[in-house]
C-alpha cells in the first residue's frame, strides 16, 4: 500500500496536478505518525510513510492548506472522508484547492495495544496478510491485526470513502451493524451513580491538554468558546470536577450534529479517556430521536440539532428512556 | 465601570406590603457601580419620572435600573422616560419586584431577600449593557403581488385604493385565475364570471396597477421595504402595446389543435390565443409549442392579418427589475393529478372528470356551451355519482394524496349537484361523502337543500371503484349507514380532486426565503394572530398559497394583506428592533449554522478581508445579520459553535451575569 | 389472551394502526367478496379498535376475505385493512384446533375457476 | 440520600419574553403563590437558552434550572421552541449519562394564559428538586462560600 500510494503522490507532483502533497511522515519513533505537507517527490522518497499508523485524519488540515496558493493533493480513508465532507459543508474547505486520493482501509492500529500484547521494543512494521510483522530489537515478531486494531476500526461504521476525485484500492461499503453504540448502551444500562462514578474516574484523569479540541475536524472553530475571554466559560485548565465536566459537556455539544465519529479524539487523548462515547451519545440520541443520521454522508441533510419536526418528542422523554434510576 | 442608579417602586402597597423597600433600597446601593438608589410610591407616575430624569442628569447616570412591576408592562415607559434625559433607553433594565415577588409571596422577610436578588441581576446585567441604536432603513413605496387570481387582483385593487402604485405579476396570458374558470359560486350562485370580470377590468385600468402578465419572478434580493426584484416577461410574440385584442389573428391560425387549457382540455384553441374574452391584458400570445411559424418557420398567417402590426416572431425574454417595498404571494392552487387514482377510472375513461372540469362543462362559455353533456359521447348524462375527498385526508404514509383536508370540495360539489338537479330533473344524483364539512355563513343550509329541495342522494360512504362497461360506468361503493355494497350504473363520475399549492410556490418561497410547510404551503408569521405575513419580514400571504380558502375567505385574506402592506408602505422609514443578532467577525467560522436555523433568512455570508500573519490578507467567509430582517429570537447563537453569534440586549455576558447574580 | 393484549398483538402483526381509520368506506366499496363476508373490511377495523374480537375469529369473514388487498390498495390512511384481517385469522389461526382446512376436504370446494395459487395460499393460511 | 433540614434548593428559571414570562406575570395578577427560591430569568425565547447557561447556573450553586416557552407550534418567531426542544432534550440525556440526576433539568410549556400551570410548575419543581438535595455533580467547589 505505501508504494501504491507514495508512486501516486509523486505522480501527482510531477504532472504538475497539484502543487503539495499532504501525507504522513515518521515522528519521534516509528509508530507515531504525524501528518506533513510534501511539496518535492524527492521528500517523498525520504519521509513518507504509510503504515497501520497512518491513523490521523487528514480532513482538518485541508482548511489550513486549502486557503493557501495552488493545489494540495491529500490522502483520505474513509473515516477521513466523512469529515472532509462534513467541513466542505460548512465551508471550511475550498474544495476546488485539493485533489483528493481515497485510500480503501481495513483499520489502523494502536501501538498500545501491541505493547499490551507483549511485543516490546519494536522498531518497524509491517503486514503479511492478517498479521502484524514487528520487527524488534529482540528480533521479529508476529501478532494478529485485528487484536491491535484501534477502537473506531474494530466498530468501523463505514469502509466507503464518500467523497475523492480518485481512489487507491476498492472502494467499501458502509456498516450500520458495526455495534459501535454498544458500549454506549452499556452505560446508559447502568444505574445514574455507577454512570456518575463512571465518568467521575475516566473525566477526572482529564489535564485539559486540549489534544482531543486540536485534532478533531469539527472543532476547527477560528477562536474556540475556550480560549476566548469574552465567551464567559473561558478556561485554561482542568481547575475543578466541574470544569473537567463542563469542558467535555460542551465540546461534545458544540461537535453534536456535526461529529462524524472519526475517533480521533479518543485516538490522541494521552489519558486514554473513551471521548468518544460521549459523542456517540449524541448520535445514538439523534438517531433514535429523530432519525438516522450520519454526519458527512452526503452535502445536504440537515444536522438534526438545526432541524426539527412538529411533533418531535418532549424533553420528558429522558426521565422515560435509558437508565435505571 | 457603569454609574448606576436604583430606583425601587412601591406601587403603593402592591409591592410596599410585602416587601421592604427601604432595605431594597439599601442593599442594592451597596452593590459595585451603584451611585444611587431611592424608592418612590410611583415610579411609573410623572413625580416618579421626573425624579429619575433628574438623577440621571444630576449624577451624570449611564445605567438605571427599575425595580418595579413586570417589564411587560412599563418598561416601554422607563426606557422613554431615559431617552428624553439623554440616556440610551437600553441601558434601563427592570427588576420584576410585583409579579414576581410581592404578589406571589406572602412573607414579607422572604419577598425583600428575593427583591435584592433580582435587583442584584438587573444590575449585574445592566453593568454589561451597551447603548443600542434602532437602525433605520427607508422604505419603497411600492408593492409586488405575485399571481394574478381573486386574491391576487383584491390585494392589488386595496393597495392601489390606497395610493400606492402595485405591479401584479402573472406566469399566465390573462388575469383572473382558477376563479375565472368557474361556472358558479356557492352558497349564492352567483355566477363567477359576472363578479370577477368587473374586478380584472378595475384592476386593468386602475393608474396604480401595473399588470405583468405572462411573466414570472426571476430572482429577489434585499429586504423588508428594500426589495429588489428581477422580473422575467416571457416572450408572447406579440407586442402588448399595439394588440387590440381583436382576435382576427386566432380565427386564422392553421393550427387549431392545441389543447385549451382554459377549458381544462376538454376542447382545443389556436395556437395564437387570447385565453377567453374578457381576458385582462386582452392581448393575444402565440404558444411557441404549437406554432408553425416559430417551429418550422412556415405560415406567417397572424402576422400578415394583424392590422395593428402587432405580431413579432423573433421578440426574446425580457427581463425587467424593480424595486419594491412589500411583497404579496398569492400563488394559488391547482387540483392534484388524479393520475394515480386509477380505481376511479380518470385515466380509462372521459366520462369520469374532476370537479374543475366538471365547472367548465357546466360553464356557457365552456367546450359545450353550458349544456350538460358527457365529454365521451356528448350525451346527456342520466346518473351522475360525484366522490368526495378524493386525495385529501391521506394518511401520510400512504403514497398519494394529500393529508390535510381541502375545505372546498364539500361546498362545490353539494353546488354541482344542485345546480344538476336543478338543470336536468331527470338526472340522478349521487354524493359519496365520508363527512359533509359546511362550516360557514350559509353552507350548511345549501347543503341541506341540496338533499332537501333537490333530493340529492347522500350516501355515506367511499366509492372503490368504478369500471367503464359498455358506455357505462360500473361504480362499485359502500353504503357505510345502511351497512351494504351498492352498485350503480353511472353515465358521468366527478372527483372532488384535493387542492395542492401551485408547484411554483416552493422555488419562489426559496427566492423570497419565506418558510413552507411540508405541504408546500406558505408558513405564516403566527398562525393565530399574524395569519396574512410571512415570518420574513415585508412578505405578505392572500389566498391559497397559505392554505386551502373558498372565495369570501380569500378574498378577506387578500384585503387583510393589504392592509399589512399599506400599514408598511405609509412608513417613510422602518426603524429596527436593535435587539438583534450580532457576529462577530473575528470569530465566525462561515459555516452555515446559523443561517440554518434562522426563521427569517436574515443571516447572509460575505468574503471579507482579514489581516492575517505577516501582512498577509486572508479571505474568510462570515456571516452578516440584516437588521431590518433579524427579529431577535436568538436561535443562531445557540447553533453557533464558536460563540462569535451574539444576541445585542440579551448577550451571552449579560444573561451569565444574571445567573452568577441570582445563584450567588 | 386479554381482550387488550389481542388488540395489540393484532395491530402488531398487522403493523398497521387501526386508529388511524377516518371511517369512510373505501374498503368495504372496493371489496371483491363484500357480500360473502357478514362482517365487512370496515368493521373489522372499527371492531377490532373496539375490542370485538371473538365475534371477529367466529366470523365467516377472515375466511372468506380473499386478501386480493384491493382495501389495502385503496386505503387513503394506511390503516390496510386486509392486513388487520389477515392478523385476526393468524390469531385465530394460532390457537390449537382450529385449522379450517383440511387437505381432504380441499377436493369438495374446487372449481375450475379457482386458481392455483388461491389453493396454496388458502392452504398456508387455513391449516397449521 | 440524604436531605439536609430546611434545604432550600436555588431554581432559575428561564422564561420566554412573550409565553412563559407573560404565565409568571399572570400568576402573580392572579395571586398564586410559589416557592420564593425560583428566580426568573427573561430571555427573547426559549431557543435563546444556551446549553452553557444552564452549566454555569450548576456551576454557581443552582440546584435546578427550568426552562419555560411557548407551546410548541406557537413560538413568537415561528420556529424557535422547536430548536429548544431538540437542544434541550440532547443536553438533558447527555447529563443524565453523566450520571447527573435528570430531575434538575426540566423543560415546561407555559402559555401566557396558564398563570396556575406556572405556579403549579414551580411547586411541583421544587418539591422535586427538595427531594434530590443540594446539587452536588455539578458543583463547583471554587464557587462556594
Amino acid at each position: 500500500m505505501q508504494a501504491v500510494i507514495k508512486k501516486k503522490a509523486k505522480e501527482l507532483l510531477e504532472c504538475g496536478t497539484v502543487d503539495r502533497v499532504l501525507g504522513w511522515k515518521a515522528g519521534e519513533f516509528f509508530y507515531d505518525l504525524t501528518p506533513a505537507v510534501f511539496t518535492t517527490p524527492e521528500e517523498i522518497d525520504k519521509d513518507f510513510v504509510f503504515s497501520v499508523f497512518s491513523g490521523a485524519n487528514m480532513s482538518k488540515y485541508l482548511i489550513e492548506e486549502t486557503k493557501k496558493e495552488g493545489k494540495v493533493a491529500a490522502f483520505i480513508k474513509p473515516c477521513d472522508s466523512y469529515s472532509l465532507v462534513q467541513l466542505q459543508k460548512e465551508h471550511r474547505i475550498k474544495r476546488e484547492n485539493c485533489y483528493i486520493v481515497g485510500i480503501a482501509c481495513d483499520g489502523m492500529c494502536d501501538m498500545g495495544l501491541v505493547r499490551e500484547a507483549g511485543i516490546k521494543g519494536a522498531t518497524a512494521v509491517s503486514e503479511k496478510d492478517d498479521k502484524l510483522v514487528l520487527e524488534t530489537i529482540y528480533g521479529e515478531k508476529e501478532m494478529p491485526k485485528e487484536k491491535a486494531l484501534l477502537e473506531r476500526c474494530v466498530h468501523c461504521k463505514s469502509k466507503k470513502v464518500v467523497d475523492f476525485d480518485e481512489m487507491i484500492g476498492e472502494n467499501g461499503e458502509e456498516n450500520p451493524d458495526c455495534g459501535r453504540f454498544d458500549e454506549v448502551e452499556r452505560l446508559e444500562a447502568m444505574t445514574p451513580d455507577e454512570r456518575f462514578a463512571f465518568w467521575r474516574s475516566q473525566l477526572s484523569r482529564c489535564i485539559r491538554c486540549n489534544a482531543c479540541r486540536n485534532v478533531c475536524p469539527a472543532c476547527s472553530c477560528e477562536k474556540c468558546v475556550f480560549d476566548n475571554p469574552d465567551s464567559g466559560i473561558a478556561q485554561k485548565a482542568a481547575a475543578s470536577d466541574f470544569e473537567e465536566n463542563n469542558f467535555h459537556i460542551i465540546r461534545a455539544y458544540h461537535v453534536a450534529g456535526r461529529c462524524t465519529d472519526c475517533g480521533e479524539c479518543s485516538r490522541v487523548c494521552p489519558q486514554n479517556i473513551p471521548l468518544h462515547l460521549l459523542n456517540r451519545k449524541f448520535i445514538k440520541d439523534m438517531n433514535e430521536l429523530y432519525g438516522f443520521y450520519q454526519a458527512g454522508a452526503d452535502f445536504e441533510t440537515k444536522p438534526p440539532i438545526m432541524n426539527y419536526t412538529t411533533n418531535d418528542a418532549e424533553p420528558s422523554v429522558v426521565y422515560q428512556r435509558g437508565g435505571s434510576k | 465601570m457603569q454609574r448606576i442608579g436604583v430606583f425601587v417602586c412601591w406601587c403603593g402597597s402592591n409591592i410596599a406590603a410585602t416587601v421592604d423597600v427601604q432595605a431594597v433600597a439599601d442593599a442594592l446601593a451597596k452593590e459595585p457601580g451603584v451611585v444611587f438608589a431611592t424608592n418612590y410610591q410611583y415610579m411609573c407616575s410623572q413625580t416618579g419620572q421626573d425624579m429619575i430624569q433628574e438623577k440621571i442628569k444630576e449624577l451624570g447616570l449611564t445605567g438605571v435600573v427599575i425595580c418595579s412591576c413586570s417589564p411587560r408592562m412599563h418598561e416601554a415607559t422607563f426606557r422613554r422616560t431615559c431617552e428624553k434625559a439623554g440616556l440610551n433607553p437600553y441601558m434601563v433594565e427592570i427588576a420584576n419586584i410585583r409579579e414576581q415577588v410581592s404578589w406571589v409571596h406572602k412573607d414579607k422577610a422572604v419577598g425583600t431577600e428575593k427583591a435584592i436578588i433580582l435587583g442584584r441581576a438587573a444590575i449585574a446585567k445592566v453593568q454589561l449593557n451597551t447603548p443600542l441604536i434602532a437602525g433605520e432603513s427607508p422604505v419603497t413605496k411600492r408593492a409586488l403581488v405575485i399571481g394574478g387570481g381573486i386574491a391576487g387582483i383584491q390585494t392589488a385593487l386595496d393597495i392601489a385604493d390606497a395610493g400606492f402604485p402595485v405591479d401584479i405579476v402573472e406566469t399566465k396570458p390573462t388575469i383572473g385565475g382558477k376563479m375565472a374558470q368557474l361556472d358558479k359560486t356557492f352558497p349564492t350562485l352567483d355566477c363567477a364570471a359576472c363578479i370577477l370580470t368587473p374586478k380584472m377590468v378595475d384592476a386593468g385600468q386602475n393608474d396604480n396597477i401595473r399588470i405583468l402578465s405572462y411573466s414570472e419572478v426571476e430572482e429577489v434580493k434585499g429586504f423588508v421595504g428594500n426589495f429588489e426584484v428581477k422580473i422575467r416577461r416571457k416572450a408572447r410574440y406579440v407586442k402588448e402595446d399595439l394588440c387590440t385584442g381583436c382576435g382576427l389573428c386566432m380565427e386564422k391560425c392553421p393550427q387549431k389543435k392545441v389543447p385549451n387549457e382554459f377549458n381544462m382540455g376538454l376542447d382545443n384553441r389556436t395556437a395564437i390565443y387570447i385565453p377567453f374574452a374578457q381576458a385582462v391584458p386582452k392581448v393575444a400570445t402565440i404558444d411557441a409549442n404549437y406554432c408553425l411559424m416559430l417551429k418550422n418557420g412556415k405560415c406567417g398567417l397572424c402576422s400578415r392579418n394583424c392590422t395593428a402590426g402587432a405580431i413579432d416572431y423573433k421578440q426574446q425574454d425580457e427581463f425587467i427589475e424593480e424595486k419594491y417595498g412589500a411583497i404579496v404571494v398569492a400563488t394559488g392552487f391547482n387540483p392534484i393529478s388524479l393520475d394515480k387514482f386509477d380505481e376511479f377510472a380518470y385515466s380509462k375513461s372521459p366520462d369520469v372528470v374532476s370537479s374543475l372540469e366538471f365547472e367548465r362543462l357546466m360553464n356557457a362559455a365552456g367546450p359545450t356551451g353550458g349544456t350538460l353533456l358527457r365529454p365521451s359521447d356528448r350525451t346527456h348524462p342520466h346518473t351522475i355519482v360525484f366522490v368526495q375527498c378524493v386525495g385529501s385526508r391521506c394518511d401520510a404514509s400512504a403514497e398519494k394524496g394529500k393529508e390535510y383536508c381541502s375545505k372546498i370540495c364539500c361546498m362545490y360539489t353539494a353546488k354541482h349537484a344542485m345546480l344538476t338537479r336543478e338543470k336536468y330533473p331527470d338526472t340522478e344524483v349521487y354524493v359519496f361523502y365520508i363527512d359533509v364539512r359546511t362550516p360557514g355563513k350559509s353552507f350548511d343550509e345549501f347543503y341541506r337543500r341540496a338533499v332537501e329541495q333537490y333530493n340529492v342522494h347522500y350516501i355515506k360512504g367511499m366509492v372503490g371503484k368504478v369500471v367503464p362497461e359498455g358506455g357505462k360506468l360500473k361504480v362499485q361503493a359502500s353504503d357505510l349507514l345502511d351497512n351494504r355494497q351498492i352498485h350503480i350504473d353511472a353515465d358521468m363520475v366527478v372527483l372532488a380532486a384535493a387542492i395542492e399549492p401551485d408547484k411554483s410556490a416552493r422555488p419562489l418561497a426559496t427566492k423570497l426565503t419565506a418558510s413552507m410547510d411540508t405541504n408546500d404551503f406558505f408558513t405564516e408569521a403566527h398562525p393565530k394572530l399574524r395569519p396574512v405575513e410571512s415570518p420574513t419580514a415585508g412578505v405578505f400571504l392572500s389566498g391559497t398559497c397559505q392554505g386551502p380558502k373558498d372565495i369570501p375567505e380569500t378574498v378577506a385574506q387578500a384585503g387583510a394583506a393589504a392592509s399589512k402592506v399599506i400599514g408598511l408602505l405609509v412608513k417613510d422609514k422602518l426603524i429596527g428592533n436593535p435587539c438583534v443578532a450580532k457576529p462577530n467577525e473575528l470569530m465566525c467560522n462561515g459555516c452555515s449554522s446559523c443561517e440554518k436555523v434562522c426563521p427569517y433568512g436574515a443571516i447572509t455570508y460575505e468574503d471579507k478581508p482579514f489581516r492575517g500573519p505577516n501582512r498577509t490578507t486572508l479571505i474568510r467567509r462570515v456571516a452578516c445579520v440584516n437588521p431590518a430582517v433579524c427579529q431577535g429570537c436568538g436561535a443562531c447563537t445557540v447553533a453557533c459553535p464558536s460563540g462569535a453569534m451574539d444576541l445585542q440586549g440579551f448577550s451571552n455576558r449579560q444573561i451569565m451575569a444574571e445567573v452568577d447574580a441570582i445563584c450567588k | 389472551m386479554k381482550t387488550e393484549d389481542m388488540i395489540k398483538e393484532i395491530t402488531r402483526i398487522s403493523g398497521g394502526n387501526p386508529a388511524k381509520c377516518m371511517k369512510c368506506g373505501k374498503c368495504s366499496g372496493a371489496c371483491p367478496a363484500y357480500d360473502e363476508m357478514d362482517y365487512h373490511p370496515h368493521q373489522f377495523v372499527n371492531m377490532v379498535l373496539d375490542g370485538r374480537i371473538e365475534e371477529l375469529a367466529n366470523s365467516k369473514g377472515i375466511i372468506n376475505c380473499l386478501s386480493c388487498f384491493a382495501c389495502l390498495e385503496r386505503c387513503p390512511r394506511s390503516v390496510e385493512p386486509a392486513r388487520i384481517i389477515e392478523a385476526v385469522r393468524v390469531v385465530t389461526l394460532r390457537e390449537q384446533g382450529k385449522n379450517h382446512l383440511k387437505p381432504d376436504g380441499i377436493p369438495a370446494i374446487l372449481d375450475d375457476d379457482l386458481p392455483q395459487q388461491a389453493i396454496t395460499s388458502a392452504l398456508r393460511k387455513y391449516a397449521k | 440520600m440524604q436531605v439536609k433540614e430546611n434545604f432550600t434548593p436555588t431554581i432559575v428559571a428561564f422564561c420566554c419574553n412573550w409565553c412563559s414570562y407573560a404565565g409568571a406575570d399572570l400568576s402573580g395578577n392572579n395571586r398564586l403563590e410559589y416557592p420564593a427560591n425560583v428566580k426568573i430569568i427573561r430571555i427573547p425565547c426559549s431557543c435563546r437558552l444556551n446549553p452553557m447557561f444552564i452549566l454555569r447556573a450548576f456551576q454557581r450553586g443552582a440546584d435546578g434550572v427550568i426552562l419555560c416557552g411557548c407551546h410548541p407550534g406557537d413560538c413568537h418567531y415561528t420556529t424557535g421552541n422547536y430548536y429548544a426542544r431538540r437542544r434541550m432534550t440532547l443536553l438533558f440525556s447527555m447529563l443524565d449519562y453523566l450520571g447527573i440526576e435528570k430531575e434538575r433539568t426540566r423543560v415546561e410549556w407555559v402559555s401566557a394564559a396558564e398563570g396556575a400551570k406556572f405556579a403549579q410548575t414551580m411547586n411541583e419543581f421544587v418539591e422535586a428538586v427538595t427531594a434530590l438535595g443540594e446539587n452536588k455533580r455539578l458543583e463547583d467547589l471554587r464557587c462556594k462560600q
